[in-house]
C-alpha cells in the first residue's frame, strides 16, 4: 500500500522524532531533573500508539512503504518498508523503549550526565527503528551504524573507568568491524541484483542463490549479522557490554540492538535463505552459540552478567531457527523474540534494581529481599516463568512451536530439538535462579538497606511480566495480528496461525523433559558453577583476552612498522624518493623495451663549446671534491657561469645574464651565511655510503639523460614556436621574444613567478626576524600583552637605531 | 651539440643527487643549487638546441631574417630560474636559521620533529 | 585597442575575436583577489589591525567569486579564458571544470574557517610578518592549481603554493618548526622540480604546454618514453599527495606549526597532488593509467592500509592526524585506480570531505592542545567533562574520518566501493585485484576508528592522564578563554556543521563529485571545446 | 672590504647601478633585458650600498621597507592585468597606447611594459629585504 503524503510524513516522524527528542533531551532534563524521563517517553509512547494503528491493515497482508527522494545520484531513496516483521521489531522497539526511559530516569536520578544519557538513548531508539523499517540497504546500513555509534557511547557512559572504555572499544570494533563486511555484502548484493531495494529484492527469491558470487554474499552478510547478535566466536563484546547502564543492557544488549543480526538474517531469509549452504551453517552457529552462552550464564555469579550470557544463547537459539527455514522454525522465531524481548528486559530491570536497592548485584550475596521489594518480586517471578517456557506464559507457546519442528523426524531436526531442550533447560535455570536466590530464602545483609524501587523503575518489569502472560492468554489473536504476519513475512508465503492451547505429545513431552532437566540443574547450580569455574581456571584463554592480545598486539605492530617508514631520518626518506625516480623512470621503458641506443657518435662541436662543457664538469667535480667549503662554492660559481655560457653560446642572451646574476647572488648570499657557520668540512660519508649515494645518484642521472635521448628522437612540435616568432612583432609590439612571452604571451607565468619572489621575501624576513622559544599556546590576553611589549621594544630600538 | 648537453645533464643530475644525499645540509643546498640548473638545460635542451641566432626580431622587421632558438623555453628558464633562485634562497637562510636553533648542519642529528626515542603508544584503553 | 602599423596578410589568426563579458572573468578573481589582496596587506603591514578585517573581506569576495564559478560551470558546463586575448594554445588558458571549480570553492571555505579560528591564536609579531598575506598567498596558489588549463602554469602554481607553505610552517621560529620545515621544504621541492622535469619532457614530446591541446596531442605519441614521463608525474604528484612510501614528510611536519597552519595544510596541500594525479593520468595522458593501473592500486592498498596503523602508533595526536590525512590519500588514489566514473566521483568526493574534515580534526585538536596544554595523548585526559562541544565535535570527526554514517566520509566510501564492487565482477585480468582495493578500504575504515575511538577515548573520555593517576581529574586543565571560545570553538563548530549538515543531505554533493568526474574523463569532449570551441574536434 | 675607498665609491656606484637597472628595465621588451634582471641589479645596487653605510641607512634612504616595494610591484603587475575589465578582453590583454610626439616619433605605454615595471619591483623589493636581513642579522650578532 502506498500511503498518502500525510501518512508518509508522519511515518518519516516515526524515524526522525527521537532524534528531535534527543536534541532537546538536555534541556528537558535541565527543567524537569527529576521527571524528565516520563516527559520523553511520550515520544517512544506516541511512535508506539501510532504503529499499532497498521495492526489491523499488516494482518490482512498489506505492506506498507514510501520513499522520499534523499540521494537521487547513487539511487538512494530514505524508504520504509512495513510489513510484518518490522512492525514487530517497531513496536518491541518503542514499546520497551518507553519503559526504559523512564526507569533510566529513577536508576540514574541525579547523575550527572543524565541529560546526556536520555539523548544517547533517544538517538538509539530512533536508529534501531529506522533499522527495521528500511526499505533501502544504504539507509539500512546507515541506521546499522549508528545503533554500533550509540552503543559505543552508552557503552562507556561510565567513562572514567577503564573496564567501561574497554568495552566500549571493543563493542565498536566487533559490531563496526562486521559492519563493514556486511557493507561489503550488501553492496554486491546490490550490484548482483540490480537494485538497493529490499521489497524489490524480495519480490525475486530465490534469484541469488544461483549467482556466482551467492556464497561471498552470504559469507559477508553473515560475518555483519553474527558480531552484531554475538554469535560464537563473536560473543565476547555482549557480556564486557554489560558496563553499560542497566537500563542499556536492557534495552540494547539484549531486547533490541543485539537483535539487529537477527532481524537482518530474517529479511534476508527469501533472498539469501534455503540454500544448503544457510541451512547448515547458521543452525550450526546457532547452536554452538545457544550452549556455549547457557553454559557460560551458569558460570557466574553476577546476576548481570547471568542475563547476558543468557541472551547470547537466546540469539543462538533464534539464529539456529532462523536458519532451520521451515514454517513451525520461523513462527517458533519470532515467538520466542518477543517473548525472550518482555522477558529478558524485565528481568535486566529487576536485576538492576535489585543492585540499585542492595548496592549488590551478586546472586549469593542477596538473599530473601521478597518482603522489601514486593512488585520487583511480582515482576520477576511472572518473567521467570515466561523463560522457563510455564504455560499459559508466551515463553510456553515458543517452546511448543520449537519443539513441533522435531515432527519432521529426520536426525537434524532432532538434533535441532535436542540442542534447544539443552539450551532451554539451562537457561530456565538460569532464569528462575534470578527470581528465587535473591528474593526468597534467609535475609542476609547486604551493602545498602533495600526498599522497594520508586515507581519509574517498576513500571517497566511489572508490565512486561504481566504482558507476557496476557499474550500467552490470548495467543491465537495475538498470533493473528502479529506472529502470523511477522513469520509470513520472513517465510515470504502465508504461516497461517495455529497458536491456541491445544496439547500435541511431541512438544509437550519435550517440554516436560525441559522442565525436569532445568530444575535438577537449578537444585545443583552451585555445584555446577564450581565445576565451571574450575573449568575456566584451567582454560583461561578466551576470545575476550584475545582482544586484548590483537589489540595490544595491532599497537606494538604498528608502533614497529611506523618506526620502519617514519624514522625521522632526512637523508633516508631522500633515498627512497630517489630510489622511487629510479624506479619511475626505468621500469616503463623496461617493461615497453623503448630503451633508447646509446649514441655512437661523437658529437660534433666547436672548440669554445668544448671548452665550455669542460668548464662545467670541472666545476662540478670541484664541488663535491672541493676539500673545504670556500673551494665548493667557488665550484658552484663556476659550474653556475658554465650553464651561462652555454646559454650565451647556444641563442639564449636573456638567459645567460640572468644566470649570470643569480649565479653571482647565489654565491655571495651563500658566502655571507657561510662566513657565520662553522660546519663541517668534508662529506662525511663512510666508504659504503659514498658507493651507495654516487650509485643511486649516477642511475638516476643516467636515466634522465636517457630518457631526454629518448625524448629528443621525436620531432618538435613547433606550433607554438612559430606563431610566437610569427606575431611578436606585428602583434605584441615587441621584438625581443622571450620578453614578449613572458609579460604577454605567458605573462600569467610570471604573475606567478613574482608572487613566489615576493612570497619568498615575506618567508624570508620572518624566518630571520621571529624567533620564539617554548610552545604557542595562543593564549589570548598573556600572549598579546607579551606581543605589544614585544612590539614596542622593536619600535624602540628601531627608532634608536 | 644535443647528446653532449643530454650526457652533461646527466651528470648534473647525478652531482645534485649525490650532495643531496650527503646529510651535511650546505651540501644538500649545494645540490638543491646545481639541480635547479640540471633542470633548466634539460628544459633548454629538449626545446632543441642548433646553434641559432637569439630569438630577437631585428629593428624594423615584422619577422626575423634568419633561423632562430626557440624562445618558449627561454621564456620558460627565466620563469624557472626565478623560483628556483627564490626557493634556493629560503632553503638557505633555513638552513642558516635550523643551524641557530638547533646548533647542527647534519640530518642526522636534527631530530625535534620527530624525536629519535619517541615515546611507544600506551597500550591501554 | 589601437595598432599604428599595418600588419603583414599573412599572420596567422591570433586573437579571439569575441568580446569577453565581465561574467567570464569570475574563473579568474578566486585567484586574482587574493593575490591583490595579499599585495595589499604586504604594503600595510604594519598596521596589523587592518589585517585580519581586511583578509576576511578579500576572502568573501573570493567565496562569492567562487560560488559564482560553480554555478556557471555547473549550469553551462566548462569555463574558459585564455589570458590576453590570444587564441589557446597560445595564451595561457584558465579552464574551470567541475573538478576544478568544487575544489576551489572548498579550498576558500576551509580558508576563511581557518581565518577565524587563526585570530584565537596570531600575535601580533606573526602578524606583522606576514601571516595573513602568505594565507591568501596560499589560497592564490592552491586555487591557481585547481584552475589552471596550462600545465607549465599548474607547476607555477606549485611553487606559489610551496613557498607560502614553507612560510606558513616557520612563521613564529620555534625549534620544532624549522627541524619540521627541513625535511617538509626538501622533499617538497623535490617534487615539484620532478613535476618540472616532467613538463619538460612532455613539452619535448607533444610540443605544447595547454592541457586541452595536451589531450588532443599525447594519445598521437608514439614514442615509448611517454610511459616514463607519465610515472615521472606519478612519482611528483604522489609526493605532493603524500603518497606512500613517499610519505614521510607529512608526519615529519604537519604537526610543528600553529595548529591553524596545520588545519589549513591539512586541508589543502597534499589535495594538489591528488588533483594533479587524477588530471593527468585520466585526461592528459590517458593511456598511462592502464599502464600505471597496477602501481596504483599497490600504493593506494599500503596507504590504505599502513596509515592509520601509523596514527595509531602516535602519542602526539597532532601527529596521528597527519597519518589519518594520508590515509585518505589512500583512499583517493583507490577511486584513481580504479578509474571509472564512480572511481573519480568517489576520488573527488573524498578529497572534498578530507578538505572539510582534516581541517576541522586540526583545529578540534589544537583547542584540545590549548585547554590540556600539550597534544600528548599520554598526558591528556578529562576533557568529556570540561568541554562537551568539544568532545561531541571531536567524535563526529573522528567517525567521518572513518567513513561510518551517517557522517560525511561515509559517502565517498561508499562510492568507491560501489565503484571497486562493479569492477570485480568484469571480464577483465585486473578484477580479482579490485578485492584488495576494497578489503584495503574496509580495512582503512576499521582501523581509522579503532585509532579515532582510542584517541577520544585518552584525550576526552578518560578523566586523567595515563597510568595509575586515569582516573584522578586532570589538573591541567584550563576552560577556553573567550578569545579562545569565539574565534577558536566556534569557527570549529561552524565547520563541524557544515560537515554533518552535508553528511545527513548529501544529495547537493554527491552530484558535484559525478559532475566532476564527468569533467576528468576522457569521455567527455567538453573540456577541449571549452578551451578550442564548438569546432575544434 | 669595508674599506674607505668602497664606502667613498659605494654611493655612487648604487645610483648608477639603479640607473643602469632602469635602462635595462625599460629596453627589455626590444633588446635582452627586462623587468626581472633590472630588479636583480638594482637589488644588487642596495645590497653593496647596505654594505658599505650600514643598513639603517639604507633604510632610511628607502623611506619604506624594501618588503613594501615587493607588495607594490604586485599590486601594479595585477593591475595592470587587470585593465583590459574595462575594454571587455581577458585578464592580461597586453594594451598598447601610442601617443605621436609630433616630430615623428611616438611613445609608447602599454600594459605590458606597466607589468615589466612591476616585475621589477618586486624582484627589487624581495632580493634586497632579504640581503638587507642578512646584512643587519650579522650586525645584531
Amino acid at each position: 500500500m502506498i500511503p498518502t503524503q500525510s501518512q508518509s510524513f508522519s511515518m518519516l516522524l516515526v524515524a526522525i522524532a527521537p532524534f528531535l527528542a534527543a536534541f532537546v533531551a538536555p534541556t528537558v532534563k535541565r527543567f524537569l531533573p527529576n521527571h524528565a524521563g516520563w516527559v520523553l517517553a511520550l515520544i517512544p509512547t506516541s511512535i508506539f500508539l501510532y504503529l499499532l494503528s497498521f495492526v489491523d491493515l499488516i494482518a490482512q497482508g498489506e505492506k506498507i512503504q514510501f520513499a522520499l527522494p534523499w540521494i537521487p545520484n547513487l539511487g538512494i531513496q530514505l524508504s520504509f518498508y512495513l510489513d510484518g516483521l518490522s512492525l514487530v521489531f517497531g513496536l518491541l522497539i518503542s514499546g520497551i523503549g518507553a519503559f526504559i526511559v523512564i526507569y533510566s530516569g529513577g536508576y540514574l536520578n541525579g547523575h550527572y550526565h543524565l541529560g546526556r544519557f536520555y539523548a544517547f538513548i533517544l538517538m538509539f531508539m530512533g536508529s534501531m527503528l529506522g533499522l527495521v523499517m528500511s526499505d533501502n540497504i544504504i539507509t539500512l546500513f546507515v541506521f546499522w551504524e549508528l545503533t554500533s555509534i550509540t552503543s559505543f557511547l552508552l557503552i562507556g557512559f561510565d567513562h572514567s573507568r577503564q573496564a567501561s572504555r574497554r568495552a566500549a572499544i571493543q563493542a565498536l570494533v566487533v559490531t563496526g568491524g562486521g559492519g563493514l563486511l556486511l557493507l561489503a555484502g550488501l553492496l554486491l548484493m546490490a550490484f548482483t541484483m540490480r537494485t538497493l531495494d529490499i521489497s524489490t529484492m524480495l519480490q525475486q527469491p530465490g534469484f541469488m542463490s544461483e549467482q556466482p558470487t551467492y556464497l561471498l554474499v552470504f559469507i559477508l552478510v553473515l560475518f555483519g549479522a553474527a558480531t552484531k547478535s554475538a554469535q560464537v566466536p563473536f560473543h565476547f563484546w555482549l557480556p564486557n557490554a554489560m558496563e553499560a547502564p542497566t537500563p542499556v543492557s536492557a534495552y540494547l544488549h539484549s531486547a533490541t540492538m543485539v537483535k539487529a543480526g537477527v532481524y537482518l538474517l530474517a529479511r534476508m531469509s527469501p533472498i539469501l535463505g534455503g540454500t544448503v549452504e544457510w541451512q547448515v551453517t547458521l543452525p550450526i552457529l546457532g547452536g554452538i552459540t545457544l550452549i556455549t552462552g547457557a553454559l557460560l550464564a551458569l558460570r557466574q555469579t553476577d546476576m548481570k552478567q547471568m542475563l547476558a550470557y543468557t541472551t547470547m544463547a537466546s540469539l543462538g537459539m533464534l539464529v539456529m531457527l532462523i536458519g532451520n527455514g521451515s514454517k513451525e522454525g520461523i513462527l517458533a522465531a519470532m515467538l520466542f523474540l518477543v517473548a525472550h524481548s518482555f522477558y529478558k528486559g524485565g528481568l535486566f530491570m529487576v536485576v538492576g534494581s535489585i543492585d540499585h536497592e542492595t548496592g549488590t548485584r551478586d546472586i549469593t550475596q542477596v538473599s530473601g529481599i521478597w518482603k522489601s521489594l514486593p512488585v520487583t518480586f511480582f515482576g520477576a517471578a511472572l518473567a521467570a516463568a515466561s523463560m522457563a517456557g510455564l504455560p499459559v506464559a508466551l515463553g510456553f507457546f515458543a517452546k511448543e512451536e520449537i519443539y513441533l519442528i522435531a515432527k519432521g523426524m529426520e536426525w537434524q531436526h532432532w538434533l535441532l530439538a535436542v540442542t534447544a531442550l539443552v539450551g532451554n533447560a539451562l537457561m530456565m535455570a538460569a532464569g528462575a535462579a534470578i527470581a528465587i536466590r535473591p528474593f526468597l530464602g534467609v535475609r542476609i545483609a547486604t551493602p545498602k538497606t533495600p526498599h522497594e524501587a520508586p515507581l519509574s523503575m517498576l513500571v517497566g518489569p511489572a508490565i512486561l511480566a504481566v504482558l507476557g502472560v496476557v499474550v500467552g492468554l490470548f495467543i491465537h489473536q495475538f498470533g493473528d495480528w502479529f506472529f502470523s504476519p511477522s513469520a509470513s513475512a520472513i517465510y515470504n508465503h502465508k504461516v497461517s496461525n495455529h497458536l491456541g492451547l491445544h496439547f500435541d505429545p511431541i512438544p509437550l513431552g519435550l517440554s516436560v523433559v525441559t522442565w525436569i532437566v532445568g530444575g535438577i540443574v537449578l537444585w545443583k547450580l552451585d555445584r555446577i558453577r564450581d565445576l565451571l569455574q574450575a573449568l575456566a581456571r584451567v582454560w583461561t584463554w578466551g576470545p575476550d583476552k584475545g582482544f586484548d592480545q590483537a589489540m595490544f598486539g595491532l599497537v606494538r605492530f604498528a608502533d614497529w612498522i611506523t618506526r620502519l617508514f617514519h624514522h625521522g631520518r632526512l637523508e633516508q626518506y631522500l633515498i627512497l624518493v630517489f630510489v622511487a625516480l629510479g624506479v619511475a623512470i626505468y621500469t616503463p621503458m623496461v617493461l615497453n623495451g623503448s630503451l633508447p641506443d646509446v649514441p655512437n657518435v661523437l658529437p660534433q662541436l666547436r672548440f669554445q663549446e668544448w671548452g665550455v662543457l669542460l668548464i662545467a664538469v670541472l666545476g662540478l667535480f670541484a664541488v663535491v671534491f672541493g676539500r673545504t667549503r670556500l673551494v665548493a662554492i667557488v665550484s658552484l660559481g663556476i659550474q653556475g657561469f658554465a650553464v651561462a655560457l652555454i646559454f650565451l653560446l647556444l641563442g639564449a642572451p636573456d638567459l645567460g645574464f640572468t644566470q649570470f646574476m643569480v649565479e653571482t647572488l647565489s654565491v655571495v648570499i651563500l658566502a655571507l651565511v657561510m662566513t657565520k657557520l662553522h660546519l663541517d668540512q668534508r662529506d662525511n660519508r663512510v666508504f659504503e655510503e659514498v658507493i651507495r649515494d654516487g650509485g643511486l645518484a649516477l642511475i638516476c642521472g643516467i636515466g634522465l639523460t636517457t630518457l631526454l635521448l629518448a625524448v629528443l628522437r621525436t620531432d618538435l612540435d613547433t606550433t607554438l614556436t612559430d606563431f610566437f616568432i610569427q606575431t611578436s612583432v606585428p602583434i605584441a609590439h615587441g621584438r625581443n621574444i622571450v620578453n614578449v612571452i613572458l609579460v604577454d604571451y605567458r605573462a600569467l607565468d610570471t604573475l606567478g613567478e613574482i608572487s613566489v619572489v615576493m612570497t619568498a621575501g615575506i618567508a624570508i624576513l620572518a624566518l630571520i626576524r621571529l624567533r620564539a622559544g617554548g610552545p604557542k599556546r595562543g593564549i589570548g590576553a598573556i600572549k598579546r600583552a607579551a606581543g605589544q611589549r614585544a612590539k614596542r621594544a622593536a619600535s624602540k630600538a628601531r627608532s634608536a637605531s | 651539440m644535443e647528446t653532449a648537453l643530454a650526457i652533461l645533464i646527466g651528470l648534473f643530475f647525478t652531482v645534485a643527487i649525490y650532495l643531496l644525499l650527503s646529510r651535511s645540509l650546505i651540501r644538500m643546498l649545494l645540490g638543491v643549487a646545481i639541480l635547479g640548473n640540471a633542470v633548466n638545460l634539460l628544459i633548454f635542451t629538449i626545446g632543441r638546441v642548433t646553434r641559432e641566432v637569439p630569438p630577437i626580431v631585428p629593428n624594423g622587421q615584422y619577422q626575423p631574417l634568419e633561423p632562430i632558438a626557440n624562445p618558449l623555453p627561454q621564456a620558460l628558464i627565466l620563469t624557472a630560474i626565478v623560483i628556483g633562485f627564490s626557493l634556493f634562497a629560503f632553503l638557505l637562510v633555513l638552513t642558516y636559521r635550523a643551524y641557530q636553533e638547533l646548533n647542527a648542519d647534519n640530518t642526522d642529528t636534527m631530530r625535534v620533529a620527530e624525536p629519535e626515542d619517541s615515546p611507544r603508544p600506551p597500550l591501554s584503553y | 585597442m589601437a595598432s599604428s602599423a599595418a600588419t603583414p596578410k599573412d599572420l596567422p589568426p591570433a586573437m579571439l575575436d569575441v568580446a569577453t563579458s565581465i561574467a567570464d572573468w569570475v574563473v579568474v578573481w578566486p585567484i586574482v583577489l587574493p593575490m591583490v589582496g595579499a599585495a595589499i596587506l604586504l604594503m600595510l603591514r604594519n598596521r596589523t589591525e587592518w589585517q585580519a578585517p581586511f583578509s576576511f573581506a578579500i576572502l568573501v569576495a573570493t567565496l562569492l567569486a567562487n560560488f559564482s564559478l560553480i554555478q556557471t560551470v555547473f549550469t553551462k558546463g566548462t569555463l574558459t579564458m585564455t589570458m590576453g586575448n590570444w587564441l589557446p594554445p597560445f595564451g595561457i588558458s584558465f579552464t574551470a571544470d567541475s573538478l576544478g571549480a568544487l575544489f576551489a570553492l572548498v579550498s576558500t571555505v576551509v580558508m576563511i574557517v581557518v581565518l577565524f579560528f587563526v585570530q584565537s591564536e596570531v600575535e601580533d609579531r606573526e602578524t606583522k610578518y606576514g601571516y595573513h598575506p602568505l594565507m591568501l598567498i596560499l589560497l592564490t596558489g592552491v586555487s591557481g592549481a585547481f584552475l589552471t588549463g596550462d600545465l607549465f602554469n599548474l607547476y607555477v602554481w606549485f611553487e606559489v603554493m610551496l613557498i607560502a607553505s614553507f612560510g606558513l610552517m616557520v612563521i613564529g621560529g620555534r625549534k620544532i618548526q624549522l627541524d619540521a620545515a627541513i625535511k617538509y621544504g626538501f622533499i617538497n621541492f623535490l617534487a615539484t622540480t620532478f613535476f618540472l622535469i616532467g613538463i619538460a619532457y612532455i613539452y619535448g614530446l607533444v610540443g605544447t604546454l595547454n592541457m586541452a591541446d595536451i589531450m588532443v596531442k599525447a594519445p598521437l605519441v608514439e614514442n615509448g618514453a611517454i610511459a616514463s614521463v607519465a610515472a615521472l608525474f606519478f612519482l611528483a604528484f604522489a609526493m605532493k599527495a603524500a603518497v606512500f612510501p613517499v610519505n614521510s614528510w607529512l608526519p615529519a611536519s604537519y604537526h610543528a606549526p600553529d595548529p591553524a597552519v596545520s588545519a589549513l595544510f591539512a586541508g589543502l596541500l597534499t589535495k594538489v597532488g591528488i588533483y594533479g594525479l587524477l588530471r593527468v593520468h585520466l585526461m592528459l595522458i590517458p593511456q598511462s593509467h592502464a599502464q600505471l593501473q597496477i602501481a596504483f592500486m599497490v600504493v593506494a592498498v599500503l596507504t590504505l592500509v599502513l596509515s592509520p596503523l601509523g596514527a595509531l602508533a602516535q602519542t602526539n595526536a597532532r601527529r596521528a592526524l597527519g597519518f589519518l590525512v594520508m590515509g585518505g590519500i589512500g583512499a583517493m588514489l583507490a577511486g584513481l585506480a580504479f578509474g571509472t566514473p564512480y572511481g573519480i566521483a568517489g576520488a573527488s568526493l573524498y578529497a572534498v570531505h578530507s578538505m572539510l574534515t582534516m581541517t576541522a580534526l586540526y583545529l578540534a585538536v589544537g583547542l584540545v592542545e590549548r585547554m590540556g596544554g600539550t597534544s600528548d595523548i599520554r598526558h591528556l585526559g578529562g576533557l568529556y567533562k570540561a568541554s562537551s562541544p568539544l568532545s561531541i565535535l571531536f567524535l563526529i570527526l573522528v567517525f567521518a574520518a572513518a567513513g561510518l554514517p551517517p557522517f560525511l566520509g561515509f559517502w565517498p566510501k561508499l562510492t568507491l566501493l560501489q565503484a571497486g564492487i562493479s569492477l570485480t565482477t568484469q571480464k577483465d585480468p585486473l578484477a580479482v585485484y579490485h578485492w584488495w582495493v576494497i578489503g584495503a578500504l574496509l580495512l582503512n575504515s576499521l582501523l581509522t576508528s579503532i585509532a579515532g575511538s582510542r584517541l577520544w577515548a585518552h584525550i576526552f573520555w578518560r578523566n586523567g592522564r595515563e597510568g595509575k593517576q586515569s582516573e584522578i581529574p586532570n589538573a591541567n586543565i584550563k576552560p577556553l578563554d573567550r578569545r579562545g571560545f569565539v574565534w577558536g570553538l566556534l569557527p570549529t563548530m561552524a565547520l563541524v556543521g557544515i560537515i554533518v549538515v552535508v553528511g545527513l543531505w548529501p544529495s547537493l554533493y554527491i552530484q558535484a563529485g559525478f559532475e566532476s568526474a564527468k569533467s576528468v574523463t576522457i569521455f567527455s569532449p567538453n573540456y577541449i571545446t571549452s578551451v578550442f570551441g564548438e569546432n575544434s574536434q | 672590504m669595508n674599506t674607505i675607498i668602497f664606502r667613498t665609491i659605494a654611493p655612487y656606484l648604487t645610483a648608477l647601478m639603479v640607473v643602469f637597472s632602469i635602462f635595462v628595465l625599460l629596453r627589455g621588451h626590444n633588446e635582452p633585458g627586462g623587468g626581472f634582471i633590472g630588479g636583480l641589479i638594482a637589488a644588487s645596487a642596495i645590497a653593496i650600498y647596505g654594505i658599505s653605510a650600514g643598513v639603517s641607512e639604507v633604510r632610511r634612504a628607502l623611506v619604506f621597507h624594501p618588503i613594501t616595494f615587493a607588495g607594490f610591484g604586485v599590486l601594479m603587475a595585477a593591475i595592470a592585468g587587470l585593465m583590459s575589465a574595462f575594454v571587455d578582453v581577458p585578464f592580461l590583454m597586453g594594451l598598447w597606447l601610442f601617443i605621436d610626439l609630433g616630430d615623428g616619433s611616438e611613445l609608447a605605454l602599454s600594459t605590458p611594459m606597466l607589468f615589466d615595471i612591476g616585475v621589477y619591483f618586486v624582484v627589487l623589493g624581495a632580493i634586497s629585504t632579504i640581503a638587507l636581513a642578512l646584512e643587519e642579522d650579522e650586525d645584531g650578532k
